[in-house]
């Protein structure tokens, strides 16, 4: 079994130290990727709050990266999935895949963001500069994002 | 059983949880949404659109037909937006 | 014309310094890196040698990362490659893609490995553990990752 | 012209690189490549297998049917193994 690291919190986290602890456990030829970043959407965004479903969320991403590490040749996932207010700029979500050779780790980095994106319970609120709020529906490219891993 | 709510579903019934005695006929997931929706205006509200919502059993994604025997926690709420 | 910041260097690079000047020049919904590390090819590696073709090392990157910056929505690009000796664990090179929403970056960075592999003028001799000594051959894998981007 | 060699060509020709004087006739990175065959027996083994060697001139990458009128440098290199 390869190592396979789920985090959900409140604090930011060190992309740095995610993948030296990812080349530490050996075998990495590759490391990919993936920070998601609170968007300032044109200027209108004051401020995202991330709602989750404690205890559900780390479960269903941890089913969603066993299921990653079932499909691709990895040598190790991290997710790390945070919660709470965001500004423009701060991160909001951090996956790292390490593989030997490229292909698994871009692939593994791409399935876990479009499982999360449709299948981790969190919830965003806009809070905007007018002062009005409202929370993000789904885009409609996140189901079509899908598609493509059905086997 | 206990009932958890999220986003606007939270919102819409002004309750983030709740224990509830099911009714012997409520027995799934489908069923609980039509009982649900009979309880009060800020119910029906939240649940006017049976098609947008989402359901998790015990910490599990599912669909309207799942049978809630032996469920001790189901989660309703709007489509997920993380990552 | 989005930043574009291409770096041939026999030095290590910081990965957390340039997803953090990606995020400084505004746009980014979403940061895809890519880090090749030297493998330790089971025990057999000893360390790696990295020649490259000065001047146009940089500029071939440059011309791939341009073509990468027509082709996919960005918000900006950086790519170093490094040259020199490698111990098992080094990191080699590093590309990192940011843009609005996430398929951009994903397909800007896999794009751009599949092209510097076979037309970035480096090459990599082996020093193994045997103190025997050869240069690496390409994969055949490499050539068929160049046609999923064929227009 | 100034060629220049990478790898294991730089290896078996034993030069980095090289000033030459071409003759009239050989006017294309191919003619290039004969010309250099008939130089000695280290040019021979760099380039015995003609089908694996890659070409840029002035920096891009070049086929052999690239003429060299203009070019200030040509090199020869083996296949590529960045990234």
């Amino acid at each position: 079994m390869i190592p396979i690291r789920v985090v959900v919190q409140a604090g930011p986290f060190d992309v740095a130290a995610e993948i030296a602890r990812l080349k530490a456990a050996g075998g990495a030829g590759a490391i990919v990727t993936f920070t998601g970043v609170c968007r300032d959407e044109g200027g209108r965004l004051q401020a995202l709050e991330l709602e989750h479903y404690p205890g559900m969320a780390e479960e269903e991403i941890g089913r969603i990266a066993s299921e990653a590490a079932g499909r691709f040749e990895l040598a190790g996932l991290t997710v790390i999935h945070r919660y709470g207010r965001f500004s423009p700029g701060d991160d909001i979500v951090l996956v790292a895949a390490a593989s030997l050779h490229r292909q698994a780790a871009f692939e593994a980095a791409g399935f876990l963001m479009d499982y999360m994106k449709t299948k981790a319970p969190f919830w965003k609120k806009e809070r905007l500069a007018d002062a009005s709020e409202n929370w993000v529906g789904p885009r409609d490219g996140d189901d079509a994002a899908l598609d493509r891993w059905r086997k | 059983m206990k009932l958890v709510y999220f986003a606007w579903v939270r919102e819409r019934i002004g309750l983030t949880e709740e224990e509830v005695d099911l009714p012997a006929e409520v027995t799934t997931v489908g069923d609980l949404v039509g009982w649900l929706k009979s309880r009060g205006p800020e119910y029906e509200h939240a649940l006017a659109e049976p098609r947008v919502i989402r359901f998790a059993v015990d910490h599990v994604h599912a669909q309207r037909d799942r049978p809630l025997a032996g469920a001790r926690e189901v989660a309703l709420f709007p489509p997920m937006t993380g990552g």
